[in-house]
């Protein structure tokens, strides 16, 4: 049995653009404690990666953007999206 | 898929494919939006444009946009969006908008609307390419 | 001739020759209006459509168009028209406008004005024929 | 020398759409008094054809919608102009 802080989620990060080229990896692997939320993972990244802070980026998840407050659970689809420039 | 509505693609595309798609008997009005590469940005000379995207969610988003966009205008009848993606050249068209209802009047805001969240919202990036460097570009 | 700006033709018609020939280096979005044969008028089904031109005049209009769109939004940059005659199919394209711009915001505004007014002073006339009669038809 | 009221002006008049099928043809020429305006053209028209009144119908003068007051000269091409309708 885990306990809480442990690693049990796994989710699939993925960078674009911008953040793509900061992190170097437009796809890696972040192993998270249990009850992690996205800001958990964002504030990691961006200790990671002081660039990404400058950036502006939100963050989607399973496709659709949330709350900094979302609850990652294991094989979640993270997305790291810098200000989009489409048209 | 021949009838897919929002698509991200790294093929050349065109309006009239868009405008097929959307007549039906009792579509009376169908306009495009076409936005082509220009060659000049802020005064720079652009050699070319270089568009990422994320695609499974660009082309979800683009449904959700068009759900905003019948919700707002309910006599637009169809929606379609087409972002094209990979390097393009000065004057190639990286997006196409297409919308149709039974009358006019709707339509030209939807439009309006409809290009506005795409640039807003859509997980779609643009890198510019000049002469002397390069540079991710967001409106936002 | 290839790049006639306003046109008045039998044949089949359709929107990416218009954005073709107003895509240049400075034209980052070009707008469509496509007016497309309903199959239904006022609760009648439509066979066919019947167009009668007065062909000359009507370029001449669609020019004199053109100009006021220019002098009401001097960010369009060009325009053009083509209405088809003759007999035309539930479904198939009467009138293609096209407008060019640097940038968004004036060419949806300007497109409706096009239409509305391509609707109102184009000597063009449209008859409905139905199952059992026929009729020329006006918004004016 | 012709004096004013005889005939000294002929234009060619074409007829459109529901004017055209009023008036049984397409185009005619039409003889008129020198000096002779828009506005009697179109009363000679409608007193031949009288249908034709019903139809608010506009004219043009050399493919330019004019003020009926506008004098005709020999060799102008006047159109009848019925609601038009497309789009």
């Amino acid at each position: 049995m885990l306990l809480k802080g442990e690693i049990s989620v796994i989710v699939k990060l993925k960078l674009f653009a911008a953040s793509r080229e900061i992190a170097g990896s437009g796809e890696t692997l972040e192993s998270l404690p249990d009850a992690a939320t996205l800001r958990d993972l964002r504030d990691k990244l961006f200790a990671a990666y002081p660039d990404l802070g400058n950036l502006r980026v939100q963050f989607a998840v399973n496709r659709a953007y949330v709350s900094l407050d979302t609850v990652l659970e294991d094989g979640d689809e993270v997305a790291c999206i810098p200000p989009v420039g489409g048209g | 898929m021949a009838d897919k509505r929002f698509v991200v693609t790294d093929a050349l595309i065109k309006a009239d494919p868009l405008v097929s798609q959307l007549v039906m008997a009792e579509a009376g009005a169908v306009v495009t939006f076409v936005g082509v590469v220009r060659g000049n940005s802020e005064g720079r000379q652009v050699l070319h444009l270089e568009y990422e995207a994320y695609p499974e969610m660009a082309e979800a988003v683009m449904q959700q946009i068009a759900e905003e966009v019948r919700a707002r205008w309910p006599d637009v009848q169809e929606v379609a969006i087409t972002h094209r993606v990979g390097r393009l050249e000065v004057g190639e068209t990286a997006v196409v908008i297409a919308l149709s209802a039974a009358h006019r009047p709707s339509v030209f805001d939807a439009l309006h609307y409809a290009i506005d969240r795409v640039k807003e919202i859509v997980p779609i990036w643009k890198k510019e390419v000049w002469a002397d460097g390069s540079e991710w570009k967001s409106e936002q």
